[in-house]
């Protein structure tokens, strides 16, 4: 239930691969860890891989929209894959959606930026 | 089956997984579809959350209480603190409104328990505390006969 | 991390199975062996059906008090009625003694706790209720970091 | 989580397959429709497999002994399956175990019983 996240660095993209519940308490713990991740190896893009995400609630649009923000000024993009339909509706909701890039696997996301 | 139940919880950040569980627990017998489950879950999140952050500023020995009612197959939660309440009501309402940007808060939560219940109503009163009503009724079943 | 809950939920059957699940939500975030998780999840359930069934004799509108509390890994449950009470603890604590044989209980319940706590505590008032409380040492890790 | 059980009968025997949590609601929900099958079809062994109960209170003990007295008065048995550990611990604190008969399969208790 709680939640975890694994992280691969491919040249300037960052993908991350999320696994359980991504609440408040959930963003307060990855936050720090995934600026200083992304300041060290100078990301440029990001890929998140939501297929193992079991809950999500707007805290989570938080950081993905805060880390959009940051992407933004390296003019970088955000790919999100395997969303599931409660995730989608929330992106749906936010505005989300029309930001960010969606695609169905990890392997598409990848390609996209060429690291795959 | 109709039930009820009261609760108050410490205002820590690990007491909002706490809280959804206990959400989910209690309509369990009611057989919700996966869909009920996961809006309630959310909107439990939602309020539990602003609750800790936004009520008690983050202060972690506060009570955040839950009233969760279930009768003729609607579910009301009650979630209160006795924190520092909203200024303007409304205005907190408003989708994308957030007073803490710095916490990189979305000011989704509102939005979000307004798309997800049937009913949401907010009583606030500034450093007495708010008050959310909320009720959805649940299509599904009634409680499990085994 | 400390924690802190404190419940009270009507005095239906149906509410054994949510005080069962109310509490492996609680001790959730430390982690506890499957062991840990049953012995915790067997006293709730003991303690609590003797709430409906004895404190109440099965009226159905009654509250049942349930107070969590984690403090240093030891888990402290306290399960309290208003109830009919009993007339003596001693008594009610051997094994296999009841006062309901026609309702098939074993007269176990309080056998159970005592070998799955580390403490039980049994406070009793005829026609005033009952309170049980019980205490255990997780020996588990602390409070998950993700 | 809810309490199932599928009954089967073979000759003078019932075979009961427990699912899920048995606590005081469920053996209060079945307690009435397992003692009219036992009575209408004559029954003498009870055979339990509890290979997928997941819980079991106290309750489940009082239930299990009311059967067994019942058996008890016309020289039946009662055989009890696939248990697990907790379910274990319950039945020698209650020295259940002393009077049933503990089988590790379905298949060895009817057979035990003539009606494999
Ligand atoms: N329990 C509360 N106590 C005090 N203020 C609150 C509470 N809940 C919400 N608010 C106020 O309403 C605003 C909007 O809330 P919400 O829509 O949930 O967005 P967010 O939590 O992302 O800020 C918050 O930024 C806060 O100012
Ligand atoms: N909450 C309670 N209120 C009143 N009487 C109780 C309560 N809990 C237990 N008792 C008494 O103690 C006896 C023994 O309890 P227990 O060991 O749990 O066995 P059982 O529930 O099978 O009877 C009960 O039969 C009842 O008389």
């Amino acid at each position: 239930m709680a939640f975890t996240v694994q992280a691969e660095i491919k040249k300037d993209v960052l993908l991350l691969r999320m696994q359980g519940e991504l609440d408040h308490h959930a963003t307060e713990k990855i936050r720090e860890e995934l600026l200083n991740l992304m300041d060290e190896h100078d990301i440029h893009h990001l890929v998140l891989n939501l297929s193992e995400l079991e809950f999500m609630d707007s805290s989570g649009l938080g950081l993905m929209l805060g880390r959009y923000k940051h992407l933004q000024k390296k003019n970088g993009s955000m790919i999100v894959c395997a969303i599931s339909e409660p995730v989608k509706r929330l992106f749906e909701m936010s505005g989300l959606f029309r930001i960010m890039i969606i695609e169905t696997s990890e392997d598409h996301a990848l390609m996209r930026l060429g690291v795959a | 089956m109709n039930n009820e139940a009261i609760f108050k919880f410490r205002s820590i950040s690990e007491n909002e997984a706490f809280a959804r569980l206990v959400v989910a627990s209690f309509i369990t017998p009611y057989d919700p579809t996966i869909g009920e489950l996961t809006d309630i879950k959310t909107v439990v999140s939602e309020a539990v959350t602003n609750a800790i952050i936004h009520g008690y500023d983050g202060r972690d020995d506060q009570w955040v209480h839950m009233t969760l009612t279930m009768q003729n197959n609607v579910l009301s939660i009650e979630i209160r603190d006795e924190g520092l309440g909203i200024a303007d009501v409304e205005e907190a309402m408003q989708p994308l409104f957030t007073t803490k940007p710095e916490m990189e808060r979305s000011g989704m939560g509102f939005t979000i328990m307004e798309h997800f219940m049937d009913a949401v109503e907010v009583i606030s009163s500034q450093s007495k505390g708010t008050t959310i009503r909320m009720s959805k009724h649940l299509a599904s079943v009634q409680a499990e006969c085994h």
